[in-house]
């Protein structure tokens, strides 16, 4: 009656999971937990075609498209976001070799909620008036079958694939995801396949203790993997907090074609395992980033 | 800029200026960057009852008990009201919750129409900008937004190369005409002064000149006729309250430093 | 700095948000943590020309139908779960005294979803084919946009007001709620005022310790009640077990509006207090629909 | 009808036979009543990895820890593996992830399309059930579902008064011009025997008739001329293990009792 454990290693599951040409959907809870050893693992696989599909993306998309992963974002913000612009994503866009969707957060969210309910648009008063109707194939006006006023009508997104960090999994892919939620739990929904990396791997009476928390049904995820830091340097609640400096520290890393080599070699290439990864931020920035003040939520009775 | 002789930083006299846009218990959207600060400023002066909402998909009504650089810092989801999914407050954007929110530019133009996307040079792209993130939401849907950006004349143009958020498109009656809902840019604050907008033209309007700078240096630095209310204000300069908390909410002036 | 309290008597909360001829969204989770308090206090205030707006909503609706209350409902759902058919709602029908509105869950869902946000509409793919169109003036088939199908489109319901039940809130309308959600999130959104009704009424901190558990901004909030037992006969998570008895004796009691009114007399018109109904309850029935078997979340931490 | 003959009642034939229904690790979309009980004995005999989701925002692949009367009592909570939004489950109905789904109904006809409305009599309402709640999507959305109901001649009626939850509607490729996306009933499950559909001309077919039924009995207590395959089959009589597991989940017999 038990059903097959989902977990895997991290390249087990991009191997499986993330084919060549792929519509991969990242970063959902926008600035925090985003799947950074998830990303580095699809570089080292040296995946191409991907299409890459977020809100806002932070440094994440501008590593993938460095790493010449991508041939197409579809998204409401690429960048730093402590930084400005992100200059692997600027160079590929400017030179041509990169296609772009210009979406906003609003719509974004609305085409995974059309891909999420099974329904083939979502209207939206948002960007009337914008061009993001001329560079994003995916927004059409409509007039309003009762109101008879114009709406943006956003066609569904229905990802290959959905990648997301969360605290802590079941080996069935029954996650507890907290925080701010972003775009997450649509995101599930409206993707074929679900990966879950995990800062741990826990026993399902753990995640079974609060139904509420968890964030997609794990009947539908296809691969759990166990990533400790496998956010950084984005903050995880209840884990690490964000790492600043290595945002900071990677718009000079990435200025030119040179640097971002040099800088994939230091931070992908030779990192096989969380270990190395862990290895590599040396002890003082681990402890550093670690939690300093602890705020434990009050328990909800499930019982009968 | 000639802020040396002064003892705030001109990011300093924005942020304070942006915050004093806020009346107090209005709800919120606050962006990324200085608006963040500027919100927490506002929220620890005058506007305590101010209620911030954040496209991650936060609520709080209290400042963070540490100093942010990002919206999605762990101590501002501490003891937040709220901790959702961004269609969420994404719905309480567009059903016309949102009082007032902020947002920078790369490019604006006099009809406070923002270019955050595309600088293209007679039809290519020179310069691929981040994008929209929220900021197209929070332009459309917001009762009135307030743009924050570096004045200079290749910024403030007369015709943005792209909408990413729209002001006030050609002029009176084009939101309405392109079915946006409500609102409309109320506000420019750059590093030279305050602009407002003509109430019946919606064309953008000098209202106020930062210490130190002169009206022609606005002039020569702006790409269009800007047209001067005649009743000129200068902007008002921070008070030592005001930048004692600035700089408790931004200790390593990472943001407001000069 | 602090707002000011919320926090009123049942009666004040009706009084001031429940005017006569107001469309009020009630029993949001379906089955479990129906406001049954707050609708036996419309009841006694003799509220009249509601609409009352509901996906299933048990007998509670034809509790507040057999009282004449009601003038209309948009509902996918009115009866007794347990035992079928209610009689209020069917004499009111079928005497032509109710004017009906016929949803289904999804189109009810998707309703308040509009509502919430704040769009006019949403499409949907249920009812094609089916007679809710010739009785549910809020459904429209129209064409998809990129697709050209035919799809359901279900116009949005922004209810006057929302009656919650929830396990706790502080005095400012934070509340935490849990167990399934059903409908709640978005009838609270959509609504333009909210009356909370919980069983207890904690500090802001316990609220705080979790943000992942309210269900619905606090600001937003007009009204909060301290109504402990205030979703019997229906079950709260954490707190009490479902009355079943009450539900099938309910059948009886209702059969013919003598026996309405007089089941009326026994249960609404003489309770002024939510100890006047423990009191009616009666120990052994309190005693008996209390948990027997605690399950606690196991936490989650929010700190930095 | 003379099930006292038998040691199980009528009910317990009928939860059984739509028990069998549900095949091994598919994704049902439980139903009020009898199917409550019916997706439990699958789980509990031949589909232990059916997986159960529930219209009020509840997923659980194992049974209640204690007999439940109603999806919402506390034990069908307890140890979920989701509890969320009547939205979230609803998208998975409507974005085809549900294999199979139970409905009761009032009143069907010859094309499965089922009524739990109105009750009509020339033009007039003469009664009023409860409505739709989630049966319309049900039958609008999932891959399959059946109906469970009782066999009386004004139940199964030429053409229903009001089309609640959608069949097949006047026939082939009726669902196809409505715009319904998938599905369909496959079978009626009644208290004289087991009905399918015509795979060509979509109307229901006798396919199995209950121990102690005769034919006569079903053609005289269906509102048309009944169709009846050849290969007619007897409905198998649950056998001791599902009548024990049954006892254990109804053991007052409240759904299940003579």
């Amino acid at each position: 009656m038990a059903p097959a454990s989902k977990l895997m290693s991290l390249f087990e599951a991009i191997k499986l999971y993330v084919p060549d040409g792929s519509e991969v959907v990242m970063g959902t809870s926008l600035e925090t937990l985003i799947p950074f050893a998830a990303g580095h693992e699809i570089i080292r696989q040296k995946k191409h075609d991907l299409t890459l599909i977020g809100t806002i993306s932070d440094i994440l998309f501008d590593q993938l498209v460095g790493a010449g992963c991508v041939g197409k974002i579809r998204a409401a913000w690429v960048g730093n976001v402590i930084t400005g612009s992100s200059y692997n994503f600027r160079r590929s866009v400017e030179g041509g070799d990169l296609k772009m969707e210009d979406h906003s957060n609003l719509t974004v969210a609305m085409a995974l909620k059309a891909g999420a309910m099974g329904v083939p648009f979502m209207p939206a008063l948002t960007g009337l008036g914008s061009d993001l109707f001329k560079t994003n194939t995916s927004l059409k006006k409509i007039t309003c079958p009762f109101t008879g006023k114009t709406l943006t009508a956003v066609s569904a997104i229905n990802p290959d694939v959905a990648i997301i960090h969360a605290q802590r999994s079941d080996e069935y892919g029954n996650a507890h995801l907290w925080g701010n939620l972003g775009v997450t739990s649509d995101a599930c929904l409206a993707s074929r396949y679900i990966i879950i990396t995990a800062e741990e791997i826990v026993s399902p009476d753990v995640i079974e203790s609060d139904p509420n928390r968890v964030i997609t049904p794990g009947f539908r995820v296809s691969a759990v993997v166990h990533a400790p830091w496998g956010a950084h340097p984005s903050p995880v609640p209840g884990y690490y907090n964000r790492d600043h400096n290595a945002f900071i520290e990677y718009r000079s890393n990435s200025k030119t074609p040179q640097k971002f080599e040099k800088w994939m070699r230091d931070w992908i290439d030779d990192i096989k395992t969380s270990d190395d990864y862990i290895r590599l931020l040396g002890n003082e920035r681990v402890e550093k980033l670690k939690l300093k003040n602890h705020l434990l939520s009050e328990p909800a009775d499930y019982g009968y | 800029m000639a802020t040396d002789s002064y003892h705030y930083t001109l990011s300093e006299l924005m942020v304070v200026a942006a915050a004093r846009q806020i009346a107090d218990g209005e709800i919120v959207f606050v962006g990324m960057r200085l608006p963040l600060l500027g919100f927490l400023l506002a929220k620890l002066t005058h506007a305590p009852n101010a209620v911030g909402i954040y496209e991650l998909g936060i609520v709080r009504d209290t400042p963070a008990p540490e100093p942010i650089l990002t919206m999605g810092d762990l101590p501002n989801l501490f003891r937040a009201k709220w901790l959702s999914d961004t269609s969420d407050v994404m719905g309480l954007l567009q059903n016309g919750t949102i009082d007032v929110s902020f947002i920078g530019g790369a490019q604006v133009d006099r009809f406070g129409n923002l270019n955050t996307s595309y600088i293209m040079n007679s039809g290519k792209i020179t310069t691929r900008l981040p994008g929209s993130g929220g900021a197209c939401d929070l332009a459309s849907l917001a009762k009135r937004h307030i743009i924050v950006m570096s004045h200079e004349k290749h910024r403030l143009v007369p015709k943005v190369d792209y909408i990413t958020s729209p002001g006030y498109g050609d002029g009176p009656g084009w939101r309405e005409k392109s079915g946006l809902p409500r609102g409309g840019p109320s506000a420019v604050i750059t590093s030279c002064g305050i602009m407002k907008f003509d109430s019946v033209l919606k064309e953008m309007l000098l209202v106020s000149i930062h210490p130190g700078v002169t009206v022609r240096h606005i002039l020569e630095n702006t790409g269009w006729p800007l047209k001067i209310e005649d009743s000129l204000e200068k902007t008002p300069v921070p008070t030592e309250y005001e930048l004692e908390i600035l700089r408790e909410l931004d200790p390593e002036g990472y943001w407001t430093g000069s």
